[in-house]
């Protein structure tokens, strides 16, 4: 890739881009692949392929504490991935990037390490249109250690509302916010800076689960004033088994382990132990070495196209069918929030969400379907599942107009 | 052209239309609700039986072609057997969906009534087992009350 | 790899299969790469690194709840691994198989969630050789939950004492026994199926840790009548990212979650949260899905070489490591165990280990110095670190005899 | 033949297996230990210095030759300096030894005492490079108490 950074993707970027992806020439059920679902995990450019392979075939061994070449060279790759992160959500410092599993696993790390801090009358706020992984972890925290669970409702556009968010902080009870930064339903970009900002008037800390929109926009958690921050890789263009949190350096050294083992620990007796300095004291035992390495390639990969090109790319397509998919006869988008990312849910008359995508995938083209881990939302907006599709960097407008095509021969079909 | 293949045939879509088994039993035997959280399918099933047959059977479901078509068609086909050989098709139609791997085989090792083959080429679909599977698992519940 | 099983490996047998080891042909410091640290981790052969990039690029979508058929692939290729590690394990059933990060997680796992079950008065019995994998989370039990912890000694040979073992477990007090199936730093294999019947004899349950262990021997946890069961791909010509729990359906469907999100729910609201069957229940999040479909290819590998021939092969090694390596002038082998793997520590007089490490390193051999992770093992052997060569199944006896050659010019060095 | 290439000079192993500046400093005005978990190296530090200068330096090291002989070449190009000045080489040698990445790099930047150069080669072996540091940080301790 030696695309340069510019405002938007030409045409022939695009083919281009879309040609790194092997799996965008394969066929399904005969038709070409359409694929729309990267909201779910986006499909993977050779290059973060090819990295993940050439360390594994020629610069492979367990990293730290090991004295050898390979060991030294795997550890300076996997700890320069860690600098890139940091370099990427313009952390102050590269210790202030944890690898976990994924987002789920970053935010359950906040949930028992910071959790554990937490007392009886304090509370945790969420909102309404949050996925599992940034709902469930709080609720089996409230449920361990007594704290309040409190959430923010959403209005019927389906953008949080602000007035009752600052109500649910008044009393100065928030001890920590947990809220995502782009709805994986309804695309919803939500307000950070302001949500940050309210939240620490109120004396509360802050996380913002990413895991959406770092795929989209330029996050800057300095910017933003977060005091967590977390995203997961295969989302990013990156491996599975690969994720991120990012926190404030003297919370992560307030907090206690969160895994015990190898790596973590300065020094063990069989009395007690020592942390090591973060971030070693989050990452117990072996990590994913080779698939930070392929985040860190991703993530190279997507800053040599630009953010801002990306984000023009994903705008003009999310327009393109909010233009197109009302023509179909019975559809209906959900959600229509003040600013979002490529991500469309939708329902139409007469047809199963289940049917709409196993139909459309008998058709080459995938789409997800169902409650999208977010039963709870699901229940506000009154429905039991939506279709949605999701656009990335490698989604083209022809691709959104055979979705809106073929969706309009199902409807017909069923009617 | 829309690639429907034979998924959809015009049975499904048409019991998914206009169910024949709709509503409520009176003085129901039994009843049972089956659900799928992961997709919000739901089924209640009520039905009045003896023994020695099943006299009527009614559902009311909420949910995608799939299960709105193989709950009509599964009180359908019990309706009038013995509550034991509703037991052993729930078995069969099971087996038949979620073991084998070609319709080949499936077709071969159960024998179904002809009406449920309709549901063979879900076996290539095999996320969307659980809409067909699931009145049959509220059938179970609500004949062993 | 088209090997039949049989007893040992030829010397045509062997070349054929360094020979998909794309790594082994590297050179370092100039010199043919001898890797002797498979312990720490091992290199990974083609058909895992291609099983992983064929995935990226023909069959690639985040699994479970997929309609499509990209996702139905991937969900079936990740679930068939998980068939594939059951019947590796001899599990009586594929529910049983829980994917984790890897070792250190899949015990940390065990501690929160069981450990949750203790009650204060109630212990955990390890030993004096444990990894700190196996041994931190257990003390962070202990501080959190209250429990006793306990270590069984071992002799000065390095094998657990049983008589102490039988001691520490005859009050009944101790609910739970986590002991290393093979020592990484003495080679020593602990007398398994002993000690699960003395454990179960006192009430309490086992957890094994296979980390090392499955690396070198069938393991077959029905025959062993263990409890729980734990290792990590890397170690196994795996990728990174991905380990295993396994244990007793019954235990699982009694444990609380771990991790809260995504894929464990059964359903959710504000109020509360049902969960999901095992293993799903403790597979929180988008998992480590390319990594398990390369353990599954890498277990394909390991067994169709078959450990008859792994186990007379790495045995041979052992025995030639154990035969030529205490001719090196001052050279001492740390530990005697009855019954080992192939695994070597030693020291030397007057040569500090990590000096050792580093010569050797300077000569193209890579081995592992230090205390590798187990602090308190080392306090016991009143040693600060020591030195270790590590065999694989690629390991020749001519690697061996460099090693020995090697030491024997770096202690005239110093001397 | 053994590669040892200049890692391991005659410096460091002469130094290493005979240090000149080994024991305890009678009547100690700073006295520190320095220790490093990862591998059991630990440096014992004990000096006599006012203001103006350290007038005598002892170390106890227990370690690898790396850090023995770091030890000992720092004890001899610091005795006699001002404590300021010792400090300054401190952050100096860590700093050339952590940071840039070439050895020419480190030499333009860094201006050493030569004594301390035999542990340029150490950049190449990075995970080697905390045995070398750790008696200076031992020193910057004994130093500030
Ligand atoms: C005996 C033993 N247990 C546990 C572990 C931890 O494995 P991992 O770092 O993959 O979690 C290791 C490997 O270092 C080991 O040798
Ligand atoms: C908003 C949001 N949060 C969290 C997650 C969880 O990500 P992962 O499954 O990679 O942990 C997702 C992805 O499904 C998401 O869309």
């Amino acid at each position: 890739m030696n695309m340069a950074p510019h405002d938007t993707l030409t045409r022939a970027d695009l083919s281009h881009l879309r040609a790194q992806f092997p799996i965008l020439s394969e066929k399904v059920h005969g038709k070409p692949l359409v694929f729309l679902d990267s909201a779910a995990s986006a499909q993977k450019p050779d290059v973060v392929i090819d990295a993940m392979s050439t360390m594994m075939r020629t610069q492979y061994a367990n990293i730290h504490r090991g004295l050898h070449w390979m060991s030294e060279r795997a550890t300076e790759a996997y700890e320069s991935a860690r600098t890139r992160v940091g370099e990427f959500l313009g952390a102050s410092s590269r210790e202030e990037i944890v690898f976990t599993r994924n987002s789920t696993e970053a935010i359950n790390l906040v949930a028992y390490s910071f959790g554990s801090l937490l007392k009886p009358g304090q509370a945790v706020l969420i909102s309404e249109m949050e996925h599992h992984a940034n709902l469930v972890p709080w609720q089996m925290l409230r449920d361990r250690v007594g704290i309040e669970l409190r959430v923010a409702p959403i209005t019927d556009t389906g953008d949080l509302d602000l007035e009752a968010y600052g109500r649910l902080l008044s009393d100065g009870k928030v001890a920590l916010v947990a809220i995502t930064h782009m709805s994986n339903v309804l695309g919803t970009v939500t307000p950070a800076e302001q949500l940050v900002a309210m939240a620490h008037d109120a004396g509360a800390k802050i996380l913002l689960d990413g895991s959406q929109a770092v795929v989209h926009r330029k996050v800057n958690v300095a910017e933003l004033g977060a005091d967590f921050y977390t995203f997961t890789g295969h989302k990013l263009y990156g491996p599975t088994g690969i994720g991120v949190l990012w926190a404030r350096r003297e919370l992560l050294d307030a907090m206690p382990p969160f895994l015990g083992g190898g790596d973590m620990i300065s020094s063990v007796t069989f009395e007690a132990s020592t942390w090591a300095p973060v971030p070693a004291k989050f990452e117990a035992g072996t990590p994913a070495i080779v698939e930070a390495v392929g985040l860190g390639t991703a993530i190279d990969w997507v800053e040599n196209i630009g953010f801002e090109a990306i984000g023009a790319h994903e705008a003009t397509l999310t327009a393109h069918a909010l233009k197109v998919l009302p023509d179909v006869p019975g559809l209906n988008i959900v959600g229509r929030p003040k600013e979002r990312g490529g991500v469309v849910s939708f329902t139409m008359d007469d047809v199963h969400p289940h049917d709409i995508a196993t139909l459309l995938d008998r058709n080459g083209i995938a789409v997800r379907a169902g409650h999208h881990c977010a039963e709870p939302l699901m229940r506000r907006l009154e429905l039991t599942a939506t279709a949605r599709a999701s656009f990335g960097v490698y989604t083209t407008q022809a691709e959104i107009d055979v979705l809106a095509q073929t969706l309009t021969r199902i409807r017909s079909f069923f009617v | 052209m829309l690639n429907v293949v034979d998924l959809y045939g015009e049975q499904i879509v048409q019991r998914a239309r206009k169910p024949l088994f709709a509503g409520v039993t009176e003085k129901a035997t039994g009843t049972a609700q089956g659900s799928n959280p992961m997709c919000g399918d739901r089924v209640k099933l009520s039905l009045r039986a003896t023994d020695a047959c099943i006299a009527e059977i009614r559902h009311q479901t909420r949910g995608c072609a799939i299960c709105m078509a193989s709950a009509d068609l599964m009180a359908q086909t019990v309706v009038g057997q013995s509550p034991a050989k509703a037991l052993e098709l729930a078995a069969r139609f099971s087996n038949m969906l979620e073991n084998g791997s070609t319709e080949e085989e499936a077709h071969e090792s159960a024998v179904l009534p002809p009406a449920l083959e309709v549901f063979l080429p879900l076996k290539s679909h095999r996320s969307r087992v659980r809409c067909a599977t699931l009145p049959w698992t509220a059938l179970g519940e609500a004949l062993t009350q």
